[in-house]
Formats: C-alpha cells, sequence, structure tokens
C-alpha cells in the first residue's frame, strides 16, 4: 500500500502543524482535539479515585488528611461527570461518527463545533485551576447551604468552570439535533437510522433542556455565595431543598447523558460480531426516546429522605420504577440479537459483552434504590456508589472502550492488536467487578459514602475494593500504550474491516476530508447483516443500489 | 408595504396590552391581578413569537422546539411543586 | 454550488436557513429552561412569603419599570422591522433600524442603571454588603425579594448586553458580509432579541406588579 | 461461618426484619433474573459462534408477542415492588401515638440529643427497647443525615425546618450512628452509637444522668426571657392568642383559612409571625429570626408541646 497517496487523501494527511488542527471545522479533527482532551480528564480523575482507594485501604485516616480526601472525591466526581462522561461518547465518537453514519459531509455547524471544543477547554481549565488554588471540598453535588455558606475551598470558581462547560454541552447538543433532522442522506429514513444516531439524539435532547436547569442553580450559587443574595439560606426565607430540586432536574437525566450513548455504541457492536440484524430495532429505537423523556420525571428519587413529601417520594418512586421498563427492554434485544448469529469475539465484542452484565447487574440494583423502604437504608450509602459506578463506568466507560477500538481503524486507518485488546478487555472486567461489587456489600452494612475514615469491621470489604481499583487502573493504562502504539505501527487497516452494514464504513479508513467521494442514498434498513456479498472486507453494502 | 403595516399594528397591540396591564394593577380584582397579569404577558409573549419571529411559518421544526420546551417546563414546575 | 451556503454540510441556502432558524429555536428553549428555573425559585419564594414579597415591590419603580418596557418593545419592532427590510434588500434601512434597536437596548440599560442607583441610594440592594435599609414590613423576607429581582434583572441586562455587542459586531463586518450571509445574521440575532424581549415581558408584571 | 467478615448488618428494629424482607426478596429475583441473562448469553455465545454447527434456519429479527409480553411483564414485577417499598415506606408518616421523643440536633460536626428529662448526649444516644421513639430533628449549620443502619433508618436534618425519624429498638445492643449526608471536613467522624437498652435499664441510665432542667423547663424559661409570656401570657396587655392546648389545634387563619398548628406553623409564626395570622389578631408580634438559634427553637417547641399535654396528664407532669 502507498503510504504517501493514502495521508494526502484523508483527513489526518491535511495539513498538519499546531494551527491546522486547532483551528479546523473538520468534525474529525474536532473530535479528535476532545479525545486527547478527555483522556488526559479520565486519567487525572482515575488518578485521584486510585489515590482514595489506597487511603481507604486502613480505616483510620493515614495517608491524606480528611480535608484532602474531602477535595480528592469532591474533584474525582466534578472531572467525571462533566468533563469525562458528559462530553464522553457524544463529543468524541458521535463527533467524528455522527455525519459519516448520516451520510453527510460535516455536522451543520462546523465552527460551532470548534467553538465547543474552546468553551470546553476554557471552563474545565478554569474549573481545574481552582486546584492550584486550594480545590472544593463540596462534593460534586454542591448541596446547599453547604456550598454557599460552610464551604472554604473555591467553589465560585469551580462552578462557574461547570457553567461554562455547559454552554459547549449545549452547543455540541443543538448541532446534533439540527445535523440529524437536516443532513440524513437521501432514503435514510428515521427507522433506518442506525441506533448509535438515536441515542445521540435522545442525548442532544436532554443536553438542550436539562443543562440550563444547572446554569441556573450553579449561577444562584455563585450569586449568594459573592454578593450575598439569600436563595437557598434558610434564615433568609431561602428553602436549601429547592437547589436539591434544581440540581437532580438536571443530574438524573445527566445520567442518561452519559449511559444512552454507550447503548448505541453497543446497539452497533453486538449486531456486526454475531452478524445478525439488531433484535426489535424500533423497541430499541424508541425506548431511547423514552429514557429521554421519562429520565426527566424521576429526580425526586434522590431526595427521598430529604425531607420533601412522603407522597412526593411515593410518585417518585413510582415513575422511577417505570424508567426501569425501557432500559429491561433494551437489555431483552441486546441478549436475543446473539440468537441464531455467526458471533466471533473480537475486542469490541468483548467489551459489549461486558457491558451487557455490567449493565444488567447495576440497572438491577437500581431496583433497590427506586423501592422506598430499602432506599431509605441504602441511600447516601456504598450501595448507591456501587450503582452508579456501574451504571457509569462499568456500563459507559465500558461502551466507550468498545467504540473507541471498533472505530478506531476508521479513525486511525489502522488496527490496534487484537491480543492486547482481550486481555485489556477481561483485565477491566475482573478488575472492575473486584472494585465495586464490594461495594454493595459495604452499603447494605450500612457504611456512607465521602467517609474519610470509617469503623474497623468494614474493612475486609474495602481491602477487596482498593486491590480492585489497582486491577482495574492497569486495565485502562493497557490500551493508553498499545493504542498509541498502533497509531504509528499498527496493520494498515482496510475501509470495512468488520464487514458492517453503517454508512461510515462506506469510506476509506481513514476517511478523506469531505467524508465521501460520492455523496451516499440508502435504500435498506439499517444492520442488514443478511446481505449477500457482506463477507468481503472491500465490499460496500450502499453502493449496488442505484 | 401592507407588512410595515402588519407589524405596526402589532407594535401597537403590544403597547396597549401593556397599558392594560399597568392599568389593571391599580384595580384590586380580588386575587385574581397576578393571574390577569401573568395571562396579558402570555398573549404577549404569543404575539412576538408568531409575528416577530414568525413561528407560524417557519416550518414545523421550530414549533417542535416551542413545545418540547413548554412540556419540559411544565415538568420542570409541575414535580417541584408536588415535591414540596 | 456552495457559494451561497457558509457550512460545507449544506448543498442549498434553503436547507441552511431552515437549520439556522430550527437551531436558534432550540438555542432560545434552553435560554427558557434557564430563566424558567430562576422564575420557579421566585414563583415558590412569593408562595411562601405573598405579603412581604408585594410591599417589597411597590419599593421598585413602576414609571421606569414600564418606560423600559415600552422601550424594550419598541426595540423589538425595530428589529422585526431590520428583518423586513433585509428580506427586500434595503439594506440601507435595515442598518438604520438595527442600529436604532442597539440603542434602544442601551437606553433600556441606563434607564436601568438609573434604577439600581436609586434602589442603592434607598439601602435596597442587598448586595456586595450594601447595608440594607428597609423600613416596610418584615425586611428578612423582603431583602429577599430584592435579591432575587436583582439576580433576574441583572440576568436579562446581561443578555440584552450580548445582544447588543453582537449586533454592533455585525455592523461593524457588515460592508464585507454577503447579503445572504447578513440576511442570515439578521435572523439569527432577530430570534435571540425577540426571545430577550419575552423575557422581560414576564419580569416586568411578576417583579413590578404584585398586587399593586 | 463467616470467618469474622461482616456481610449483613444487624436488624435490631421493629421495621428492620420487614425491610430486610423485601430487600432480601429482591436480592432473589435480581439475582435469579441477572444469572439467567447471563447464562443464556453465555449460552448464545458458545452455541453460536462463528463455525458452530447450530441450526441458524428460521431467525428473525423481531418478535411482537414477545416483545410486548417482556415488556408487561417487567411493567407487572416494578409495581409489585414499588408497592412493596412505597407500603413500607409509608409507616414512616405515622409514628404510635405513645412514643418518647428526644430531640436531635445535628451541627457540624457532632450529634447533640436531648432525653424529655432534660439529659444531653453528644454523639451518643441511649433509647429503651420495645418503646417507640420518636427523634425529632433540626440543624444547626447545614444538611445532616441521621443513620442507623441497624435500624434500617434514615432521615436528613435540614436546616430551617424539623423532620422526624422513629423507630423501635427490638435488641439491646450498642449500634453505629453515623451521619450519611455529607456535611464538611469531619463528616466522617460526625456519628457515634445508639444504645439500645431494657426499659429498666434506661430508667436507670436517666436517673444517672444527673437530674438537669428538663428541655420543657428550659423552653418555659426562653418563652419568659424573650419576652412572649408578656404577650400570650394570661396578664397581658396586648391581645395575643393564647398558646394553651395549641399544639395539633386548627387554628383559623384571617385570610379565611385554617392551618393545623404543627411543627412547622409554631417554627414559621416565631421565626416569620407576619406569615399566617391567626384570625382576630393584629399583626404586632415581631420576628425572632435570628434571635432564636436551632437548639433553643426546639426547647420553645418542646414547650408549647407541652402545654398540649398538660391538661390531659397534669397529674403525671406534677409527679
Amino acid at each position: 500500500m502507498n503510504t504517501e497517496a493514502l495521508s494526502s487523501s484523508s483527513y489526518l494527511g491535511e495539513g498538519a502543524g499546531p494551527a491546522a488542527w486547532l483551528l479546523t471545522t473538520d468534525h474529525k479533527r474536532v473530535a479528535w482535539l476532545y479525545l486527547i482532551s478527555l483522556t488526559a480528564f479520565f486519567f487525572l480523575g482515575g488518578a485521584m479515585a486510585v489515590l482514595m482507594r489506597i487511603e481507604l485501604a486502613t480505616p483510620a485516616g493515614d495517608l491524606v488528611s480528611d480535608d484532602v480526601y474531602n477535595r480528592l472525591f469532591s474533584l474525582h466526581g466534578i472531572i467525571m461527570v462533566w468533563f469525562f462522561l458528559v462530553p464522553s461518547i457524544p463529543a468524541t465518537l458521535g463527533n467524528f461518527l455522527l455525519p459519516l453514519m448520516i451520510g453527510a459531509r460535516d455536522l451543520a455547524f462546523p465552527r460551532l463545533n470548534l467553538a465547543s471544543w474552546y468553551v470546553f477547554m476554557l471552563g474545565s481549565l478554569f474549573a481545574l485551576a481552582s486546584v492550584v488554588f486550594g480545590g472544593v471540598d463540596t462534593g460534586w453535588t454542591f448541596y446547599t447551604p453547604l456550598s454557599t455558606l460552610y464551604a472554604n475551598g473555591f467553589v465560585s470558581m469551580a462552578a462557574l468552570g461547570v457553567f461554562t462547560v455547559g454552554f459547549s454541552t449545549i452547543m455540541t447538543g443543538i448541532n446534533f439535533i439540527v445535523t440529524i433532522h437536516t443532513l440524513r442522506a437521501p432514503g435514510l429514513t428515521w427507522f433506518r437510522l442506525p441506533i448509535f444516531v438515536w441515542t445521540m439524539y435522545a442525548t442532544a435532547l436532554v443536553m438542550v433542556l436539562a443543562t440550563p436547569v444547572l446554569a441556573a442553580s450553579l449561577i444562584l450559587i455563585v450569586l449568594e455565595r459573592m454578593f450575598g443574595i439569600g436563595i437557598f439560606n434558610p434564615a433568609l426565607g431561602g428553602d436549601p431543598l429547592l437547589f436539591q430540586h434544581l440540581f437532580w432536574f438536571y443530574s438524573h437525566p445527566a445520567v442518561y447523558i452519559m449511559i444512552l450513548p454507550g447503548m448505541g455504541v453497543v446497539s452497533e457492536v453486538l449486531p456486526c460480531f454475531s452478524r445478525r440484524p439488531l433484535f426489535g430495532y424500533k423497541a430499541v429505537a424508541l425506548s431511547s426516546m423514552a429514557i429521554a423523556v421519562f429520565g426527566f420525571l424521576v429526580w425526586g428519587h434522590h431526595m427521598f429522605v430529604s425531607g420533601q413529601s412522603a407522597y412526593a417520594g411515593v410518585l417518585f418512586s413510582f415513575l422511577s420504577f417505570c424508567v426501569a421498563i425501557p432500559s429491561a427492554i433494551k437489555v431483552f434485544n441486546w441478549s436475543l440479537t446473539l440468537r441464531k448469529g455467526e458471533i466471533t469475539f473480537e475486542t469490541p465484542m468483548l467489551y459489549a459483552l461486558f457491558f451487557l452484565a455490567l449493565f444488567t447487574f447495576g440497572g438491577l440494583a437500581g431496583l433497590f434504590l427506586a423501592a422506598l423502604a430499602i432506599d431509605v437504608h441504602v441511600h447516601d450509602t456504598y450501595f448507591v456508589v456501587a450503582h452508579f459506578h456501574y451504571i457509569m463506568v462499568g456500563g459507559m466507560v465500558t461502551a466507550y472502550m468498545a467504540g473507541l477500538h471498533f472505530w478506531w481503524p476508521k479513525m486511525t486507518g489502522r488496527m490496534y492488536p487484537e491480543t492486547w485488546g482481550r486481555i485489556a478487555a477481561t483485565v477491566t472486567f475482573l478488575g472492575f467487578n473486584l472494585t465495586f461489587f464490594p461495594q454493595f456489600v459495604l452499603g447494605f452494612l450500612g457504611m456512607p459514602r465521602r467517609y474519610h475514615t470509617y469503623p474497623p469491621e468494614f474493612q475486609f470489604w474495602h481491602i477487596l475494593s482498593s486491590a480492585g481499583a489497582v486491577v482495574l487502573a492497569i486495565g485502562y493504562l493497557m490500551p493508553l500504550f498499545y493504542l498509541g502504539w498502533s497509531l504509528f505501527r499498527g496493520a494498515r487497516a482496510p475501509a470495512n474491516p468488520w464487514r458492517a452494514t453503517g454508512l461510515e464504513w462506506q469510506t476509506a479508513s481513514p476517511p478523506p476530508p469531505h467524508n465521501f467521494d460520492a455523496m451516499p442514498k440508502v435504500s435498506r434498513p439499517a444492520y442488514d447483516y443478511a446481505m449477500k456479498g457482506l463477507q468481503h472486507e472491500k465490499f460496500s453494502p450502499h453502493k449496488d443500489e442505484a | 408595504m401592507s407588512d410595515i403595516r402588519k407589524l405596526t399594528f402589532v407594535y401597537l397591540v403590544l403597547l396597549a396590552l401593556l397599558a392594560l396591564t399597568v392599568g389593571s394593577s391599580s384595580f384590586d380584582l380580588g386575587g385574581f391581578n397576578s393571574a390577569l397579569n401573568l395571562v396579558i404577558a402570555a398573549a404577549k409573549a404569543a404575539i412576538i413569537a408568531t409575528m416577530f419571529m414568525q413561528l407560524s411559518s417557519g416550518g414545523i421544526l421550530p414549533r417542535l422546539a416551542v413545545a418540547a420546551t413548554g412540556l419540559w417546563l411544565a415538568i420542570l414546575f409541575g414535580l417541584t411543586l408536588i415535591g414540596r | 454550488m456552495g457559494a451561497s451556503t457558509e457550512s460545507v454540510a449544506f448543498d442549498k441556502p434553503a436547507r441552511e436557513q431552515a437549520a439556522d432558524t430550527f437551531a436558534m429555536w432550540i438555542f432560545i428553549g434552553s435560554e427558557a429552561m434557564l430563566f424558567g428555573a430562576i422564575l420557579l425559585v421566585f414563583l415558590i419564594a412569593r408562595i411562601s412569603y405573598g405579603p412581604a414579597f408585594a410591599a417589597a415591590s411597590h419599593h421598585l419603580s413602576l414609571p421606569l419599570g414600564t418606560l423600559n418596557t415600552v422601550v424594550l418593545i419598541t426595540s423589538s419592532f425595530s428589529m422585526a422591522l431590520a428583518h423586513l427590510f433585509g428580506n427586500r434588500g434595503r439594506w440601507r434601512a435595515s442598518t438604520w433600524s438595527l442600529a436604532a434597536t442597539a440603542l434602544l437596548g442601551l437606553v433600556f440599560l441606563g434607564i436601568k442603571a438609573a434604577e439600581y442607583t436609586m434602589e442603592f441610594r434607598e439601602g435596597i440592594a442587598p448586595v456586595l454588603g450594601v447595608p440594607f435599609t428597609y423600613d416596610g414590613p418584615d425586611p428578612v423576607h423582603a431583602e429577599f425579594f430584592f435579591g432575587l429581582y436583582f439576580a433576574m434583572a441583572s440576568l436579562h441586562a446581561v443578555h440584552l448586553i450580548g445582544g447588543i455587542v453582537v449586533i454592533a459586531g455585525m455592523l461593524v463586518m457588515w460592508s464585507s458580509a454577503t447579503q445572504s450571509s447578513r440576511l442570515r445574521r439578521v435572523r439569527a440575532i432577530g430570534l435571540y432579541w425577540h426571545f430577550v424581549d419575552i423575557v422581560w415581558v414576564f419580569l416586568f408584571p411578576i417583579l413590578y406588579l404584585i398586587n399593586r | 461461618m463467616s470467618f469474622g467478615i461482616p456481610f449483613t448488618p444487624p436488624e435490631a428494629s421493629s421495621i428492620a426484619g420487614s425491610v430486610d424482607l423485601l430487600f432480601y426478596t429482591l436480592l432473589a429475583f435480581t439475582a435469579l433474573l441477572g444469572v439467567f441473562l447471563t447464562s443464556l448469553v453465555i449460552f448464545y455465545a458458545v452455541k453460536y459462534r462463528a463455525g458452530s454447527s447450530a441450526d441458524r434456519t428460521g431467525e428473525r429479527a423481531r418478535s411482537l408477542p414477545l416483545e410486548v409480553t417482556w415488556t408487561v411483564a417487567s411493567l407487572l414485577i416494578a409495581f409489585v415492588i414499588f408497592g412493596w417499598g412505597a407500603a413500607l415506606f409509608m409507616r414512616r408518616e405515622h409514628p404510635p401515638l405513645e412514643a418518647l421523643e428526644i430531640a436531635g440536633l445535628g451541627k457540624q460536626w457532632m450529634w447533640e440529643f436531648r432525653h424529655p428529662g432534660g439529659q444531653r448526649e453528644i454523639n451518643e444516644l441511649h433509647v429503651p427497647v420495645g418503646k417507640a421513639v420518636i427523634v425529632s430533628l433540626a440543624s444547626q449549620d447545614v444538611i445532616h443525615s441521621f443513620f442507623v443502619p441497624a435500624f434500617r433508618v434514615k432521615q436528613d436534618a435540614v436546616p430551617g425546618r424539623t423532620t422526624h425519624v422513629w423507630f423501635i429498638a427490638s435488641e439491646p445492643g450498642r449500634y453505629r450512628l453515623f451521619c450519611a449526608q455529607y456535611c464538611g471536613t469531619q463528616h466522617s467522624e460526625m456519628g457515634g452509637f445508639v444504645t439500645a437498652m431494657p426499659p429498666e435499664a434506661y430508667a436507670a441510665w436517666l436517673g444517672n444522668q444527673g437530674q438537669g432542667e428538663t428541655l420543657v423547663a428550659d423552653g418555659e424559661k426562653l418563652f419568659g426571657a424573650l419576652g412572649c409570656s408578656g404577650c400570650h401570657g394570661n396578664s397581658s396587655k396586648v391581645r395575643a392568642p393564647d398558646l394553651t392546648g395549641i399544639f395539633g389545634r386548627p387554628v383559623a387563619l384571617d385570610n379565611q383559612q385554617t392551618v393545623i398548628a404543627d411543627d412547622r406553623y409554631l417554627r414559621d409564626s416565631i421565626l416569620n409571625p407576619k406569615k399566617e395570622i391567626a384570625a382576630g389578631y393584629e399583626p404586632v408580634m415581631p420576628s425572632f429570626d435570628g434571635l432564636v438559634d436551632e437548639g433553643e427553637m426546639q426547647m420553645l417547641l418542646a414547650y408549647l408541646k407541652s402545654l398540649s399535654a398538660r391538661d390531659t396528664t397534669k397529674s403525671e407532669a406534677i409527679h
């Protein structure tokens, strides 16, 4: 293969040097800007988690002081939620793939897309600068009146940083919604869209409508701290619980911002490596939308013991059980997709199967939290910590890894080393369960979250969890090295290494700057793996249609 | 020029509604003052949206955005007020 | 092709125009959620402390508030005219209307500043540690009202300033822009401006007209 | 058997058993479903691995009956769990009438409890076994959360309002007390033990604590010191409502509405007297916001409540 010819016709070869990357409006390059910055944030937040787990290996607070510990978990939460999980799949894979999957040349607003990255960097670095001055110790939830009247950290700075990042989220959301509505290729009807696109749409909807409410609550916190306006101050007639309502109106749907894209990735990977259409395509597509809407109706389940009225608690519990249904439907459909397939176990498939297991167990744990009487006991304990890490890390990060490996050949034009990939996936899965399963037991025993020290009888489970964290860290560090290596030394990737059906596989790997040489037309449903001729890596599924 | 005339008419209607709001506030309507004010404000907003912002002639998509926003605001207000 | 679209993603200007408008409406929806959340905070406080809020509201200047509403509605009107003239290719008239819009925005801010000054003098501005000397009943919750008043009015003012800056920037780069891109920008800023107007249409009765 | 490794928290309250029954039922159900799904996926993965000779004819990408079945089944199961959990939860709202009321105050970073007899404890709480105990919670500063895992109870203490949690300890013992809501630097140090003891031992313990002023007596003193008795007392010159027997009674307001004089109403009337004015009285009472802290508020409320209890249980009060 001729290296020169390839690089000059791919988006990677279009101008080198910092300016060509930092001023690009090509969605594929913006995706890389995000990918690099998010990777840095992920490992920064991860390092804090490892430090906390080492501290928690013993009941006493012997490694770091209580103040430092509180700052560690606050920043771990802020970084992981807002600077990694919320943008993770949408801003990297979504940015790269959305136009390719719907047969467009770019997102609807390429400059807005680049601007969103700058705003993201501005906000996140501003928030992180607070660490230099001394950090924040409010937890990522910024509960009032702790955050407004009692916290001595740089709360306003962190809040303003998160506020700014919110703008970048909204920009991405608007861009995605408009792109999906207006730039689909001829013949690509809504029910022919890949599920990944559906989930991007649902995610963008939540981003656009929930983020401003977070912005409002953060503004009010900053006003209270800097200007003394007592909006959540009970002494001035304010209501601290009102903050929780506003905060969770955003932050519960934000959980769906974080998990829906992961569901999208898995819905691409499972059919491809099973060589089968996705089971119940319409149900999966519509349940994504249902999750996006119903996700807004359940925030009160974070407040069952907060002092809100018991009847509101009952209502929110009921709605929480309802929102579990679309997720359950998805799990059933994914499982049935494997039936009568021709299954192979490349790295993306391994990650996807691990996602399925971890998401299922995390989701089932959610039933305990939605059940009122049990939640009273396990609320604010490690049970909650374990539950959301099963969804966010076991679910979302695993899906992210699946997607990264699946589309790595498309993004870089190189194959990753398969053996290393499989090892890393397995190590991650084992390390993850070792880290977080003991936390379910701890939670049931009554171990409260955000504790710097703890009673000695809990130590056994904490040691298991800390040991798991080390394994997990190794599992996440391995791809950093072998993917980095494959960027330069990996085998050349063909256009369609997985013999997949999506439009993104129809163009070269890596794609040319304008995405498609000839604008594609679509006349088939998604995941048509029964199609003849798909055995060949060079086969382009949509080209034979006139 | 009928378009200019139309816009001017809309402008005058808005001013008239404003006068109505301010005027009504000097009468005691037995607790309905706030409700009336909000109804008038909603009417003004609807006029601005349809006439100045051309919501009515902009196709289905803008209306979709407005409907979604309305639904979500209703959720925010409704469930928060229930939760208290 | 391509000459008249600004984004490489589109090949037809009409399609791009629809996308622009849709994007602005989504953005406006997003902004509405922002103001909605703060209005909700106000509403709940108003339910809890009605009499204190009504009494405090009487300390705001109704004449200036009304005048400001007139100014803002007028600016919306001139913004609508700018769009109309732009559509007809009457660019001189369009430019003047835009300038008038921005100017009316500045007038609004000026009047608002005058109000703020009066309120600071009266000692009913509970911000930045200024002593709060309110002589009505229930000063604690009146302070809450004024706090919310300053928060909401200032957030609105910040939005207005943003609009004025964008219009000014557009006018500076006016001569170098093609007609289609001028029209595109007028349409976008117009939607934003009208939305900011709508926000004030709600803020005015809510803040100034409680049981007058 | 467990080699000193804890797997389950102790069950030491009247509700712990029923909460655990729901928990273990749900655990069994989720474990079954989880194992079933996992086995199904592994079974498919092995049977339909590429190159296997499994029969692949008759494949279908959807099946409406199947999808409807599992959707409806999931819904039904969800509703059952919901109803069960909610029914148990609603018990929180209905404490037994005969209960021992202890005032709990959270502050950075300690729990302070006061027994009806005035006995004060820090980060320790002694309760009798077999008797309902209501802990009325308040907070001096930020949100705290009263959490006793062995009792399966948890309730946030929110500044500016009074919340309640009740339980009946069923097993004598010493159980962990935590603050579950993150409350600042020494959050993990905020807690101690709840000691459940047989009623006789509890009575003896109370006796050994030294006879301090009771909460009610402190409240009565404060009622005088703050000048409340000047207006609300019998010989007052200003007309103000008589507060005897006020607690739990309906109060007619000047806006034609009626409220029950509960904790919230009394607290609001002290801090924000203009909000709900009793019908027939001038709104002349000044606000005591900033003049009484949460601890003093608890004393005042205890005193006001005692005014209701006195008529019926006068002999007991004298004794």
